[in-house]
């Protein structure tokens, strides 16, 4: 494939291949900054892929401002059917958010339709629970041993959220590679609107369709592994030694791009010797996932 | 001979007065039918006569019986008449003030039957005096004194447990409390309401104005058809407001605000009438002539023979609005 | 194109029942038939175009310039649209209101914004008994919308109250939040008498009140929900954003029923 | 004044009558055709002329309808309430759909003067009353003592003074159980102290009606109404009528299964069976339509447990020495199940109960519906493809609990005539009343036939009482004022001094205190009709 190049780095002619998804967002707040994001991080926990975790989860943000004005952070959950999105949110709510330390949880997304929140959360309340609306606004409030846990009765639902946009970065070295990836994900982090639900934001275990295991539905991606390069027809090139991927999860198709387009830009200015030497997307051969993201497309 | 009837204070003829009293209504903007203190004859009169005239129904003690009224329709309540209570009740709680006149004793109930007779007075102190005497029955732990725990043990063990109250007295939502307590309590024993009727035939002035007009006091029909409205339509506020120009009163005496508008008193025999435009003396119903008269002893109507034929508010009002041209 | 507007000739000499004077009413009026409504309550036949006298105009915003305390139902049943009125009303001003924006600028008499279903009114003045009530015979009060009052309220403000948001800036008079079935209702300043009895559920605020009833027990507060509700009224009352800032006591009640309505008292 | 009406088709099955003809009306009697010519002639060419309606149970009068009244304003309008109209209302809509008689079904002899004073102030129309005995104090003493001499007494007494045509009884010791904390009560259940039974008070005051010649046979409010699985009361029921006249009222009331996934089904079919093969029984059949109501009954147990129901939510109960009372405010829905199985029972009781004789045209009013629906619940029965089309509306799980659907059945004008006219007449013991033969009473409704048979209904054409042309097409024509049928039954007055007695010891009050002497009714007129007893 004849392949273009930006400050020294190659990047394929291909497409990352995308899919629908239904996504939700939530505002939690606690008594400190700290204690926000620990609810979050318990529920976004073992979230990374709907392939086992029945639903992809990060954290968006920080919020500058939140309904009770204390701190907070924006988290959104994305599946692929409203059904296990309702599962998933309500379960990850009441395990981690009810149960964290001055925690509150608020509708994270606008939207028409709703998931239940507070709504499906109240009966923990045993009858105690307290409905207050103000304005179009419904909340429960759960009386718990350290005071109330206040949370918005529902949450807005995305139907065009989208899941599996990627990244591949191949470096020369593990630890160059690794290094530039946490700097791509940092900053894709920041792109609202759009989640990295592996952890630290990168997967190391790209995978392909299919398996010689019938019981597998995927497994490892063995053209990008550097140990097999003998064995098998690699798709990698003689010079990299490491190759490690960053998915993203988006409320839309343009904030998928965005934070492609944020990551690609972040790679390319390392150079390929502080960072990676090419920079590839995984697909499908387009036939299963309707959004195509061109790499050529997302450069600056 | 003390005179039939006056008019501008001096004595006249009851037909003139009748005359001078259709007048005065005919051409009123906005006249009152009021004090209502009269038998069911006086009160389907004054109904019809004001639907004849367009005018304004309300009762001297209407305000207690919308107490209670209000206590039944917005919230609903489980009741008896007196005549359950001497024959049953066991347990008798005499609720504020203005319930020291129901019988409480005779007769007596069987020997083996002891009737308690407890009392939460009025006062400041009743409307709390009740929410912790509800709150204690519901089983809530809350501080509360010897005599209102004696209460609510002798109602939660009553067979035939009777909570009695007079609105005249009490504040709707202390009777609203009453009622909700009885029907906390009848989930697992046997409790009611009493409630006293108003003075001056009010209950049956009251169920009248119900079958007649299809709505409790206080009503209207200035507009065609009945409008009910208790603020509206209240006497006294309407008197104050400046909004009625003629007034027909029924009662023993003519209100205080007579002043406020030209008066037709319809007044027991020798009453003062100072004021009134046009007063006519009528006989005293159940005394003077037969009537139909709610009976407080038994929480029903009931029939009761004058001494004498004496001139009812009832044939007054018809001649009125007979001579108003309009078909009674 | 401007407001309808209807400037009062002189004080009426009856109660005037104005219930007809709705936006989406009078939109489909020509000034003739507008100026044709009946409008007495008594014997005495009164149109509206006695009373008033009519510049026509955009019925989307209706204006009546001068008030009076006989002027009754203003705004009742009213679904959309804004109807100002430019001095005082009578009884059941925006009663049973489904939306728009009803603006007294003056005092309104009882029962104003009684049995509210949706929409906005405001009153600059004062209003009287059972603000946000309960209609006589009705079962329920005030069940949606918003009710702001920059000056004090009368009796039983709330009664009955099952859902929405009623703020009195100033004072309140006598059992404020009688019956509550749910909503929120704030007072600003005083409230005297039996605050809440019979409340089943909903949240009264109070700024200054002595002591609530022995069915309304001390329960505790968490800070978090003041802080919520603060922001959620700030858009209506900045007097009833402020009076969330300040330490609040929390008591549950009335105990004598359901027990499960809240009264935050502000400390002073 | 001779009146004929011409050329109508005279629909009068008491007189075997079907055909087009004549009718003759002189001094509010309907008369054999004479020589003279009429001093007012009305052409009805066209139209159906039947005998004035005849309805035998409707809450009309008395505390409990008027606490209705008073207990929802709120649903009155401007239209009003057709569950509790005020009292000109009744008279007015009731003559504009051609009916001249009501019979106020349930009033205790306690509250019979304002019973009677409700009666007076409804136009138009003749009413009457049945007493309510069954529940108090000095009733069950005698029953319990085996006194059935003094009990005939006693409720000929209680007849003659609160002015009944008939004798009611509403779950016997249902309410005296109930006074003392019983919960449930059904046929065979005591009254706690009395160590009565329902069935032994029933019984009691069947033969006490019987033996006093009552023409009405006992009125019963059976026990358990409107609880699912209750049709095994009702058959019980008329088991225990043992063979002797029983009146069951508003029988749709009782004919609910614990069929199907919601145990409750419509067991109309085997009530109309039982109903079929016991010629002893008649029944009303309390149809319920769809829209808001108020259920207004003297079953204070039943009602204290509907309670939870109420729609708008509120309730007033009363409970006095004897029967009291519960008002209830409820609102059918076509699409609530229960609902829905209700509504087929009770068309399925007016299809599948052969006799017309026997089944009677109500509504309960207001407590199935109020008696204004009465003209779409006759198309129903007139018309087969307006049922289906009802049908077709409802859940269909509820109308798999019923046979409806299945029936075919069409009423005939002639059945219509006897179910609303001729058989009401007769079980009432009124000779005058229902029929057009010559030397009926002068009550004559007049339709005129359309298409929408309920319109036609609404407003008859022309209506006339005691032989006076009173409304056309439900506009009044002038004023009238009808009497209230009573009873002058004769007894033993032994039986005074002893209720003396027990009145004074019990109450502090004489036993005359709620006597309902005509001179409290109307001072101008005699408000009364005496109707005599059989014997």
């Amino acid at each position: 494939m004849p392949e273009l190049i930006r400050n020294g780095v190659r990047i394929d002619d291909s497409f990352a291949e995308a899919f629908d998804m239904r996504a939700t967002g939530l505002i939690i707040t606690a008594d400190t900054l700290h204690w926000a994001r620990q609810a979050a991080l318990s529920m976004t926990g073992f979230a990374t892929s709907i392939i086992a975790c029945g639903v992809e989860a990060g954290i968006d943000a920080e919020c500058d401002t939140t309904p009770d004005g204390r701190p907070g952070v924006r988290v959104l959950l994305f599946a692929g059917s409203t059904a296990e999105l309702q599962k998933q949110l309500q379960n990850r709510v009441g395990q981690c958010v009810l149960t964290s330390a001055g925690s509150a949880c608020y509708a994270g997304l606008e939207g028409a339709e709703r998931l239940k929140l507070g709504d499906a959360l109240r009966y923990f309340a045993d009858g105690w629970q307290i409905s207050k609306r103000v304005g179009e606004r419904h909340f429960w409030r759960l009386p718990v041993m350290d005071g109330e846990f206040i949370c918005e009765g529902t949450t807005g639902l995305t139907k065009s959220a989208v899941g599996g946009g990627n990244l591949l970065l191949l470096g020369a070295s593990r630890e160059a590679t690794l290094a530039t990836a946490e700097a791509a994900a940092h900053a894709m982090a920041r792109v609202p609107g759009a989640i990295l639900p592996f952890p630290g934001g990168i997967v190391r275990s790209g995978s392909k369709v299919g398996s010689k295991y019938k019981a597998m539905i995927a497994s490892t991606n063995h053209a990008y592994c550097p140990t097999l390069r003998g064995a098998v027809a690699s798709a990698l090139d003689p010079d990299i030694a490491s190759v490690l991927e960053i998915v993203i999860d988006g409320l839309s198709p343009e904030a998928v791009a965005e934070a492609m387009r944020v990551g690609l830009a972040t790679c390319i200015a390392r150079g390929p010797e502080q960072g990676v030497r090419r920079i590839g997307a995984g697909n499908y051969g387009g036939k299963l996932g309707r959004h195509h993201f061109h790499l050529k497309d997302l450069l600056a | 001979m003390t005179a039939e009837a006056l008019l501008a204070g001096q004595p006249a003829s009851r037909a003139a007065a009748i005359a001078a009293a259709a007048a005065l209504l005919g051409a009123s903007a906005n006249p009152l039918i009021a004090g209502l203190a009269t038998d069911i004859d006086g009160a389907e009169a004054a109904i019809g006569l004001a639907r004849a005239v367009g005018g304004v129904l309300d009762h001297t003690a209407a305000a207690g019986g919308l107490r209670d009224l209000d206590v039944m329709r917005q919230a609903g309540w489980i009741t008896t008449t007196p005549l359950l209570v001497r024959a049953r009740a066991d347990c008798i709680l005499l609720v504020g003030d203005g319930v020291g006149d129901f019988p409480t004793t005779p007769p007596t109930l069987a020997p083996a039957q002891a009737r308690r007779v407890l009392r939460l007075p009025g006062g400041a102190a009743l409307p709390h005096s009740l929410a912790l005497l509800r709150a204690l029955l519901a089983g809530r732990k809350l501080a509360a004194s010897a005599a209102l725990h004696e209460i609510a043990e002798a109602l939660r063990t009553a067979q035939c447990g009777v909570v009695i109250w007079s609105a005249a007295h009490t504040d709707g939502l202390c009777i609203e409390m009453v009622c909700g307590m009885i029907d906390d309590l009848n989930r697992a024993t046997r409790c009611f309401g009493l409630p006293l009727p108003g003075p001056g035939n009010l209950a049956g002035v009251m169920q009248a104005i119900g079958w007649q007009c299809g709505f409790p006091l206080r009503v209207g029909f200035a507009r065609g058809h009945a409008e009910h409205d208790p603020w509206r339509f209240d006497a006294a506020r309407m008197a104050a407001a400046g909004e009625a120009d003629v007034a027909l009163w029924i009662g023993a005496a003519l209100p205080d605000w007579a002043a406020k508008m030209s008066m037709i008193a319809l007044l027991p025999a020798g009453t003062p009438a100072e004021g009134a435009e046009v007063t006519i003396f009528i006989g005293r119903p159940g005394v003077d002539h037969d009537a139909v008269l709610h009976e407080p002893a038994t929480g029903a109507l009931g029939f009761r023979r004058g001494q004498g034929d004496a001139l009812s508010a009832a044939a007054v009002l018809t001649a009125i609005t007979q001579a108003l041209g309009v078909p009674c | 194109m401007s407001a309808l507007c209807l400037t009062l000739r002189e004080a009426p000499a009856q109660r005037l029942d104005l219930s007809m004077l709705l936006p989406e009413r009078l939109a489909a009026l020509s000034p003739a038939e507008i100026e044709r409504l009946p409008v007495q309550t008594t014997r005495r036949a009164m149109r509206l175009g006695d009373v008033f006298r009519l510049r026509p105009g955009d019925a989307k915003e209706v204006v009546i310039e001068g008030g009076s305390a006989r002027f009754d139902c203003v705004g009742a049943c009213m679904s959309g649209g804004v109807l100002r009125v430019i001095g005082a009303v009578g009884q059941r001003a925006g009663c049973e209101m489904l939306g728009g924006h009803l603006l007294i600028e003056g005092d309104a008499g009882p029962f104003a914004a009684a049995g509210l279903r949706d929409g906005v009114v405001e009153i600059a003045g004062d209003a009287g008994d059972y603000l946000g009530g309960t209609l006589p015979g009705e079962r329920t009060g005030m069940a949606g919308g918003s009710v702001r009052v920059r000056g004090s309220a009368g009796a039983r403000a709330g009664d009955r109250l099952r859902r929405g948001l009623i703020i009195v800036e100033g004072d309140a008079g006598a059992d404020p939040g009688s019956r509550m079935l749910a909503g929120t209702l704030m007072i600003c300043g005083s409230a005297s008498g039996l605050a809440g009895y019979l409340m089943r559920r909903g949240t009264l605020v109070i700024g200054q009140f002595a002591k609530p009833g022995e069915t309304f027990q001390p329960c505790g507060l968490d800070p978090v929900f003041p802080r919520l509700l603060r922001r959620l009224i700030a858009p209506y009352s900045a007097d009833a954003a402020a009076m969330l800032d300040a330490p609040l006591s929390r008591f549950m009640g009335d105990l004598a029923g359901l027990g499960k309505g809240e009264m935050l008292i502000a400390q002073s | 004044m001779l009146t004929l009406l011409s050329g109508g088709r005279i629909v009068d099955p008491a007189n075997r009558r079907d055909a087009i003809g004549d009718l003759w009306l002189e001094d509010g009697l309907v008369i054999a055709p004479p020589d003279r010519a009429p001093d007012e002639r009305h052409d009805v060419s066209g139209c159906i002329v039947m005998a004035g309606g005849i309805d035998i149970h409707s809450h009309i009068a008395g505390t409990n309808v008027n606490t209705a009244r008073l207990l929802l304003p709120e649903l009155r309008g401007s239209a009003g309430f057709a569950g509790a109209p005020e009292s000109e209302a009744i008279g007015r809509l009731y003559a504009a759909m051609g009916f001249t008689l009501v019979v106020e079904p349930a009033i205790s002899p306690a509250v019979a003067l304002q019973a009677h004073r409700e009666l007076a102030a409804i136009p138009f129309i003749d009413k009457a009353i049945l007493s309510v005995l069954g529940n108090e104090d000095f009733g069950l003493q005698l029953i319990r003592a085996g006194e059935h001499t003094a009990l005939a007494d006693y409720v000929a007494r209680t007849l003659a003074a609160s002015g009944g045509l008939g004798l009611k009884t509403i779950n016997p010791g249902g309410a005296a159980a109930f006074a003392r904390n019983v919960r449930r009560f059904s046929l065979d259940d005591e009254v706690p102290e009395y160590g009565l039974t329902s069935r032994a008070i029933m019984r009691s005051l069947q033969q006490a009606a019987i033996r006093l010649g009552v023409p009405h046979p006992l009125h019963l409010h059976a026990n358990n109404l409107g609880l699912p699985g209750n049709v095994e009361s009702a058959l019980a029921t008329i088991e225990a009528a043992e063979g002797q006249p029983l009146h069951l009222a508003h029988l749709q009331f009782y004919a609910y299964g614990e069929e199907g996934p919601r145990k409750f089904s419509s067991a109309a079919a085997r009530l109309a069976e039982a109903v079929n093969a016991a010629p002893h029984i008649t029944a009303d059949v309390g149809q319920v339509m769809f829209g808001q109501t108020v259920t207004v009954s003297s079953d204070v147990l039943r009602q204290f447990g509907a309670r939870n129901q109420a729609s708008p939510a509120k309730s007033a109960l009363l409970e006095t020495d004897g029967n009291g009372g519960g008002i209830v405010p409820y609102r059918y829905r076509k699409e609530n199940f229960f609902n829905a199985v209700q509504w087929a029972a009770g068309l399925e009781l007016f299809l599948l109960i052969a006799d017309p004789w026997r089944v009677f045209f109500t509504t309960d009013h207001p407590n199935g519906a109020p008696f204004t629906a009465y003209p779409d619940l006759l198309a129903l029965l007139m018309d087969r493809d307006l049922r289906a089309a009802w049908i077709a509306e409802l859940p269909p799980e509820a109308m798999a609990m019923s046979t409806l659907p299945a029936l075919t059945r069409e009423y005939a004008w002639g059945e219509i005539a006897i179910m609303t006219r001729a058989a009401p007449a007769r079980l009432l013991g009124l000779a005058d009343r229902g029929h057009l033969g010559p030397g009926a009473r002068a009550d004559v409704a007049v339709y005129r036939p359309e298409a929408d048979r309920a319109a036609m209904f609404r407003n008859a054409a022309l209506v006339f009482k005691d032989g006076l042309p009173i409304l056309r097409e439900g506009r009044v024509l002038r004023p009238h004022r009808g009497r209230a049928l009573r009873l002058s039954p004769g007894f033993d007055a032994a039986i005074e001094p002893r209720l003396a007695r027990y009145y004074d010891a019990t109450f502090g009050l004489a036993h005359t205190a709620f006597d309902v002497p005509a001179e409290a009714i109307d001072r101008t007129r005699d408000p009364f009709e005496a109707v005599p007893c059989r014997n």
